[in-house]
């Protein structure tokens, strides 16, 4: 099938050391991945490794037939990248709307879709409209999550990036962002990898499933069908009750 | 709950903050008893961390008082507050980059024992620092990494290592701004555990989004909305109000577990 | 299982190599007696840059204004030298103790801000006091410089003479004393509450650490320590002149150190010892263009990399790491 | 007195349009350039040389000594400075400090190490007299008043008007995720790092006629621009500007009533400012707009 | 190694003096090339190095070169603190310091070893007070670098114009490092005086002389005159128009009248690519001269015996006609008023009135 996203024989990692082991990975158009795995598996560094801020070792991305794994990292998000960082990293010394026009790129040619602008991030988020004219550092910590999403949505990329990006807020934000990802994707074409410590959350709205261990995928599925085998889960993502390294890779 | 005063360990009276126009925290007079187990929540930019910062002198307030076992203490310096009892661990990690996570907790645990002015002495000649530091590394899965420069540690460690650190100076009265974001599921039950576990007479003061993890620890909810208290109560009363459910619960769908 | 025992203590404990060095330190003057001149220049310095790293390497607080101690330090020792006692021990003493209180003064103005403000405020002190200097010219000699500085002999029995001996052992002990010192100090529970302070400083203060006296101490203490080396320095030249407060001290003691690197004891010592060989063998062979080669060393170091220009055969291994 | 004011104001003038660069450099690259100075003796020497060998007018020097030394810039950039960025400080420091060296050495060796004189063509070089001689203006320093002007509006428009200043701020606070955010990091800093320079050769060529110049130029003016910069704080340009003339009012009028005090003037005044607002007078930080 | 004779010279090699420092050097060498590289035997040597600006690395530089390279005479010497820094160097070592440049009158008193043959400030200053006075200028404010040799010049000056019924309206000191002279002129303008008395180091002098026209001084009938540092030959030829007519005292201009004088400009500017030389290259020149005369003496020894063999001198300088005093172990010589003109395209210093013999008055008394 006409896979958006194809991962081959991924390794990356930083510096010297090697956190990613050939990973493989396909996302089709409109589809959205659930990025699961025990704390310092690799999902930040295969998500940062897509954005182009880690250092690859060996393999290939495509995305919708550029080869991305060539490309500067700048150039990655005309490619149709749109990344939110685990850490969030807003611009501190920009204002929250600066944040945002600052990256800010206009729609692709052919998408029929209302382009994400600043004020549609405004609508999705009433909270940074208030906050239009802080700095950075002036934000609360959900605020920030808030912009470091919208800040990848004006964007306009082709595939999402989330790094956990329910992490800090209100629990009705959270419902209202999934309601929005699951949106977007579903209504306007997009793609996403959301990267979660609370596998239930997301699963409900990916499609396909894919957890890593020690950087590499030891599970990679639909989404329904590992939410539907908790024991599975959990044994994939090694909670901390039961003991050991029951799962080597 | 008993409300007798005598049991309050730390008590804020009229608090204000503003920043500019915007006022992040509006006249809260917040009553924290000796040995709460009490939650402070609240939708996105309510003022939560605002009221921490003012609680613990990272920022003045613009009126109100804050009093810990009775003596105010709104003028006093950060690392005096800390030195009464009070503690805090931060929304976004605050540590020490070029440390690794034993270095860390043995200079933390140093200063709490009273020995950080000293110079004589190498650090680490002392049993009881090493000790309590080679308990906390345990306590905190951060033994296999205790040698690694904290710059370099996977979030999740670095989480672990930010709670250890404010644990680390035996605090009285603890507050915890979103201990658990980042931590995965698994963990986040076991250190809510550690938290709850601490001696009776700690008072602890959360703040956490995670419903599930609130509603299991806390005996205690303060609702804060813009800047001020919305409503106080008991887990169930909270849960059950409709103006909570509005601003900040939502409506229906469990998320989070 | 105590590791932790096991490894905190193990950095403060003495390698092998380090007595070595420092007795090999103290045979210089009587090895190359020739060079016991900038021996005692090189042991000078050193021991201003051990006072730097203190306040720059572990506790973060960039200072283009070091020179304002080591100045005061001079002419404290100068001074009291010419109207006191010639003595030079307790004026070594003195010059320490003037060095030490300046810098609790001036502790007061380096507590907020950024790099920026730090280096301008220290650079702007010294200035002032430069400007002072040279104003009170019925005090300090002005311009001209303070004259007519006598030291007595060292103990009572050695004299600072021309060949420049006595100097230099006198300059190296107290280096080594010193420099004992403050190794104590770093790998002390407060040379670590140092370091958190550099590293963080909000989380120090949420964990006690009460930030802002800790600044003033080790700032008092290194001024303490840069006085020591101005007193060595005018004891060991027999006067005292404006350009102890010049930017040029302040800034070379700062390439010092980073070129040895900072928050390392021995980096203060290393960077002393090649730039101001290098200097004085490059300035031997083209007193006109010296600065050239000075900074094409720099140059070189900085893109180079320290640990990568002490290891030459790692020039050629392929460059890994950052793209 | 008026006199003193307009000097004053050029004087802060001619210490903006030496340190804007500085400040284009250090305050919104956050890159330690203590070589600015070597980039402003380039531009000096250029003019000098080209007047006196080619004989070429001094307007028509200007903009070739901006072109000139944003060239360089340019070129140093992609060749030297880029693995500067993510240094620490203090190695830029070090390294700057040794490419000025290396400048002073070779202007020395090149072109001797006697004060360079340039002459001014005729109507820059009279005064005017308004109200009696109550206020006197000389004209070359009000044409450094009016090119100062220029620049402001000129660099603040850009920077606030276009896109450039915040992805400019962007990529200084982290390059790694601007760049993974879409923005050219590297060509947003080339061209950044050639128009600080550029700037500096300008001010070079403008205020070697004031301050003189001979190879130790950047290192005796140095400190004038460090203050500049630090005193207007690191966000803006305009706050670089109001520093300037602050500092040249008061330089000059103190220099002129107290003359005793002079050289105490600046520093003292730039140590209170600091320690009363330690981010500098108009930054974002303090500013809590 | 007895048979070599070796001059440490010491200069400021880099740093805002090192235009001082070429100029000595050129002269010393020149003087060499004319006068060949053995004297009384003895293979010449000079051993330059740079004094960084540093009183302490001077003075350690000054004993290695003492004790390591073992050289007969030290010689150069910029600055003044540098001299005073390296004094106790020559004493200890009975080791003969000839000043090249320094200019304080009270340097030859730090060390019973030191000979000069540069100039004092107070020689020239107070011939060009009693100029002043005798072409009709009353009132004067002085304006000086706040350094010695401008605290000196500004002393003996007023001093001497005092004594001769002359006003000092006002004393201004502008700091080591100010870029900028407005503020000064705009108060000498405002107290109109006859004339304005200056020093100011070489380089800075094109600049005030360019501001003081700005502001339009000599417009409102206030004359300049100044230590003769301020038209420095060196770089007189750029300053332009502005400096004309600018009356200046020194012990030297490259355009003195005299043969000697004319051989010695033409060598020097063939030797060095055009340069003119300077007060600074006279005084390099009739240094050597001073030692080679000297070590003639003294079959090549070095100590006391050299010392006293530099001490006396009488001879014809490219300055005119020069004495080493055997009591001050000072300069004395001619100090010519001179004015600037532009002759055949060139602006020189023309000397319009010579005063001769010239001792130290800051030694008088
Ligand atoms: N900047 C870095 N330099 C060196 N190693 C790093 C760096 N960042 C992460 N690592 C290492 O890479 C491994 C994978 O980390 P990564 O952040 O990708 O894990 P993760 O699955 O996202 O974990 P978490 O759930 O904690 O976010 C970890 O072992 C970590 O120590
Ligand atoms: N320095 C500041 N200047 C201006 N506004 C600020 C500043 N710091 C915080 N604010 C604003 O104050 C409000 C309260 O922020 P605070 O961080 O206390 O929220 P919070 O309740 O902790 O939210 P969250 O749950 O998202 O962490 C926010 O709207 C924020 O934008
Ligand atoms: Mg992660
Ligand atoms: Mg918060």
């Amino acid at each position: 099938m006409a896979d958006l996203l194809q991962i081959e024989n991924l390794s990356a990692g930083y510096g010297e050391a090697v956190v990613l082991n050939g990973v493989n990975a396909a996302l089709a158009e409109g589809e959205t991945l659930a990025l699961l795995g025990r704390n310092g598996t690799g999902k930040t560094t295969l998500m940062n490794t897509l954005a182009g801020a880690t250092r690859q070792h060996g393999g290939r991305i495509v995305l919708g037939g550029v080869e991305l794994h060539r490309l500067p990292a700048h150039e990655r998000a005309a490619a149709g990248i749109g990344w939110v960082p685990q850490e969030r990293n807003i611009f501190k010394s920009l204002t929250v709307h600066e944040n945002l026009t600052a990256v800010a790129r206009p729609t692709r040619t052919g998408s029929g879709n209302r382009p994400w602008t600043p004020e549609r991030v405004y609508e999705l988020f009433p909270r940074l409209a208030e906050r239009k004219t802080n700095l950075g550092t002036q934000l609360s910590g959900g605020e920030q999550q808030m912009l470091a999403v919208g800040r990848a949505l004006v964007l306009n990329p082709r595939l999402l990036l989330l790094d956990e990006p329910l992490e800090g807020l209100a629990p009705i934000i959270v419902e209202e962002l999934l309601r929005a990802i699951a949106r977007i994707t579903r209504d306007e074409g997009l793609s996403a990898i959301i990267v979660e410590q609370h596998p239930q959350a997301i699963l409900r709205i990916s499609h396909r499933a894919m957890v890593l261990d020690h950087g590499s995928v030891v599970h990679n599925g639909a989404a329904d069908a590992l939410a539907a085998q908790p024991a599975l889960l959990d044994g994939l993502l090694g909670v901390m009750r039961k003991t050991g390294e029951a799962h080597a890779a | 709950m008993n409300t007798s005063t005598t049991h309050t360990v730390l008590r804020t009276e009229g608090l204000v903050k503003r920043f500019g126009g915007i006022a992040a925290t509006q006249d809260v007079s917040l009553n924290v008893h000796h040995g709460a187990r009490h939650a402070l929540i609240g939708p996105n930019g309510a003022g939560k961390t605002t009221l921490i910062n003012l609680l613990t002198g990272v920022l003045e307030p613009s009126a109100g008082r804050i009093l810990l076992d009775g003596n105010d203490i709104t003028t006093l310096a950060p690392h005096q507050r800390v030195r009464r009892g009070m503690v805090r661990t931060f929304q976004i990690n605050q540590l020490f980059n070029s440390l690794t996570p034993q270095e860390t907790l043995a200079m933390v645990v140093a200063q709490h024992l009273g020995l950080g002015g000293r110079w004589w002495q190498p650090l680490g000649r002392q049993p009881a620092v090493n000790e309590r530091c080679d308990r906390l590394l345990e306590q905190f899965h951060l033994g296999d990494v205790r040698h690694v420069r904290t710059e370099h540690l996977a979030y999740g460690k670095r989480r672990l290592l930010e709670i250890a650190i404010a644990l680390a100076c035996e605090p009285r009265v603890l507050l915890l701004d979103e201990p658990v974001a980042g931590v995965p599921a698994g963990e986040r039950e076991e250190l809510l555990r550690t938290v709850a576990a601490l001696p009776a007479d700690v008072s602890v003061l959360l703040i956490e989004h995670d419903m599930d993890l609130v509603f299991e620890f806390a005996r205690f909810i303060t609702v804060l909305v813009n800047g001020a208290v919305l409503v106080e109560g008991t887990p169930e009363a909270i849960a059950n109000d409709p103006q909570v459910k509005a601003v900040y619960l939502g409506h229906g769908e469990a998320i989070h577990g | 299982m105590n590791t932790a025992l096991t490894h905190l203590g193990a950095q403060a404990r003495w390698r092998p190599w380090e007595p070595v060095l420092w007795l090999a330190a103290l045979a210089t003057p009587w090895l190359f007696k020739e060079h016991a001149l900038i021996i005692n220049e090189v042991a000078i310095v050193a021991l201003f840059a051990v006072s730097l790293d203190l306040i720059l390497g572990y506790t973060g607080i960039v200072s283009l204004g070091h020179a304002a101690f080591l100045g005061f330090g001079a002419y404290s020792a100068a001074l009291f030298a010419k109207h006191v006692m010639p003595d030079p021990l307790v004026g070594l003493l003195v010059g320490t103790v003037a060095g030490a209180l300046l810098g609790a003064l001036f502790s007061l103005t380096i507590m907020r801000g950024t790099d920026l403000t730090r280096i301008m405020v220290t650079l702007g002190l010294t200035l002032i006091l430069f400007e002072l200097a040279n104003k009170l010219d019925w005090l300090t000699g002005g311009a001209d410089g303070l004259q007519g500085v006598t030291i007595g002999p060292l103990l009572g029995r050695f004299e600072f003479d021309l060949y420049g001996q006595v100097a230099a052992w006198y300059s190296l002990v107290v280096l080594l004393l010193l420099f004992l010192l403050a190794r104590r100090l770093v790998h002390s529970p407060f040379g670590a509450t140092l370091k958190a302070v550099r590293d963080n400083r909000l989380r120090a203060m949420a964990i006690g650490i009460p930030v802002l006296s800790r600044l003033s101490v080790v700032y008092t203490l290194a001024a303490g320590m840069a006085g020591a080396a101005g007193a060595l320095l005018a004891q060991t030249t027999g006067f005292a002149s404006l350009d102890v407060f010049s930017i040029e001290r302040s800034a070379d003691v700062v390439m010092m150190l980073v070129i040895g690197g900072v928050g390392w004891l021995y980096g203060g010592v290393a960077g002393a010892v090649v730039f101001k060989l290098l200097h004085d063998v490059v300035a031997g062979i083209t007193p006109q263009y010296w600065n050239f080669w000075v900074g094409l060393f720099l140059v070189v170091l900085v893109l180079v990399g320290r640990e990568r220009l002490l290891k030459p055969w790692s020039w050629f291994s392929s460059r890994k790491g950052a793209a | 007195m008026l006199t003193i004011l307009f000097d004053g104001i050029a004087y802060g003038m001619l210490l903006f349009i030496l340190a804007v660069g500085l400040s284009v450099t250090m305050g919104l690259m956050n890159f330690i350039n203590l070589a600015h100075g070597a980039f402003a003796m380039l531009g000096g020497y250029l003019t000098v040389a080209l007047m006196q060998h080619m004989g070429l007018p001094f307007l028509a020097c200007l903009p070739i000594a901006f072109g000139a030394a944003a060239l360089v810039g340019a070129v140093l950039e992609r060749t030297l400075y880029r693995p500067m960025y993510k240094k620490p400080h203090l190695d830029q420091v070090l390294f700057s400090i040794g490419l000025t060296f290396i400048a002073v050495a070779a202007t020395d060796y090149f072109m001797g190490s006697q004060q360079q004189i340039i002459q001014l063509p005729e109507w820059l070089r009279g005064r005017t007299e308004w109200f009696d001689g109550a206020l006197g203006m000389g004209h070359y320093r009000l044409f450094i008043i009016a090119i100062c002007a220029a620049l402001t509006v000129g660099l603040q428009f850009i920077l606030s008007r276009t896109r450039f200043g915040s992805r400019l701020r962007a990529s200084v606070d982290d390059p790694r995720v601007a760049a993974s955010l879409g923005i050219n990091v590297n060509l947003v800093f080339a061209a950044t790092f050639a128009v600080g320079s550029g700037l500096a050769g300008l001010g070079g060529a403008l205020g070697a006629e004031v301050l003189g110049l001979d190879p130790s130029f950047p290192l005796k003016f140095l400190v004038y621009f460090l203050i500049v910069v630090a005193v207007g704080g690191t966000s803006s340009i305009t706050g670089p500007l109001l520093a300037a003339l602050l500092l040249g009012i008061a330089d000059v009028a103190g220099k002129y009533y107290i003359p005793k005090l002079g050289g105490f003037i600046v520093y003292t005044l730039m140590i209170a400012i600091l320690i009363w607002r330690p981010h500098g007078l108009f930054s974002r930080l303090g500013g809590g707009k | 190694q007895d048979k070599t004779f070796k001059i440490g010279l010491i200069l400021p090699m880099t740093g805002p003096f090192a235009s001082t420092g070429k100029q000595l050097e050129a002269a010393a060498r020149l003087y060499v090339a004319q006068n060949g590289d053995t004297v009384a035997g003895k293979k010449v040597q000079l051993i330059v190095k740079d004094d960084t600006g540093a009183p302490d690395v001077t003075k350690r530089i000054a004993q290695e070169m003492v004790i390591n390279d073992k050289v007969q005479v030290l010689a150069g010497f910029g600055l003044t603190p540098l001299a005073f820094a390296t004094a106790p160097v020559a004493t200890q070592s009975k080791t003969p310091l000839v000043v090249m440049a320094a200019a304080t009158s009270s340097i030859t008193e730090a060390s019973p070893y030191i000979i000069r043959t540069s100039f004092t400030v107070p020689q020239v200053v107070t011939v060009l007070a009693d100029w002043a006075t005798n072409n009709n200028i009353k009132k004067v404010v002085s304006l000086v670098t706040d350094y010695a040799p401008g605290v000196d010049s500004e002393k003996y000056f007023s001093q001497r114009f005092q004594a001769n019924g002359g006003v000092v309206v006002e004393s201004l000191r502008v700091p080591l490092r100010s870029p900028d002279f407005a503020p000064f002129l705009q108060k000498v303008r405002d107290a109109n005086p006859d004339a304005l008395f200056t020093f100011v180091p070489s380089g800075a002098g094109s600049a005030l002389m360019k501001q003081f026209a700005e502001r339009g001084l000599d417009k409102a009938g206030i004359r300049m005159i100044a230590e003769g540092s301020v038209t420095d030959d060196d770089i007189l030829n750029g300053m332009g128009d502005v400096a004309l007519g600018v009356v200046t005292a020194h012990h030297y201009s490259a355009a003195h009248n005299s043969a000697l004088n004319k051989k010695f400009v033409e060598a020097f500017g063939k030797a060095n690519n055009g340069m003119r030389p300077n007060f600074m290259a006279v005084g390099a020149y009739d240094g050597m001269r001073v030692i080679y005369e000297g070590a003639k003496k003294t079959k090549g020894e070095g100590g006391e015996a050299l010392l006293n063999a530099m001490k006396g001198q009488v001879f014809e300088s490219p300055r005119g006609p020069i004495y080493i005093d055997a009591q001050t172990r000072d300069v004395v010589h001619n100090v010519y008023v001179r004015k600037v003109e532009r002759i055949n395209g060139q602006m020189w210093n023309t000397e319009i009135q010579t005063v001769t013999d010239v001792k130290d008055p800051g030694k008088a008394k």
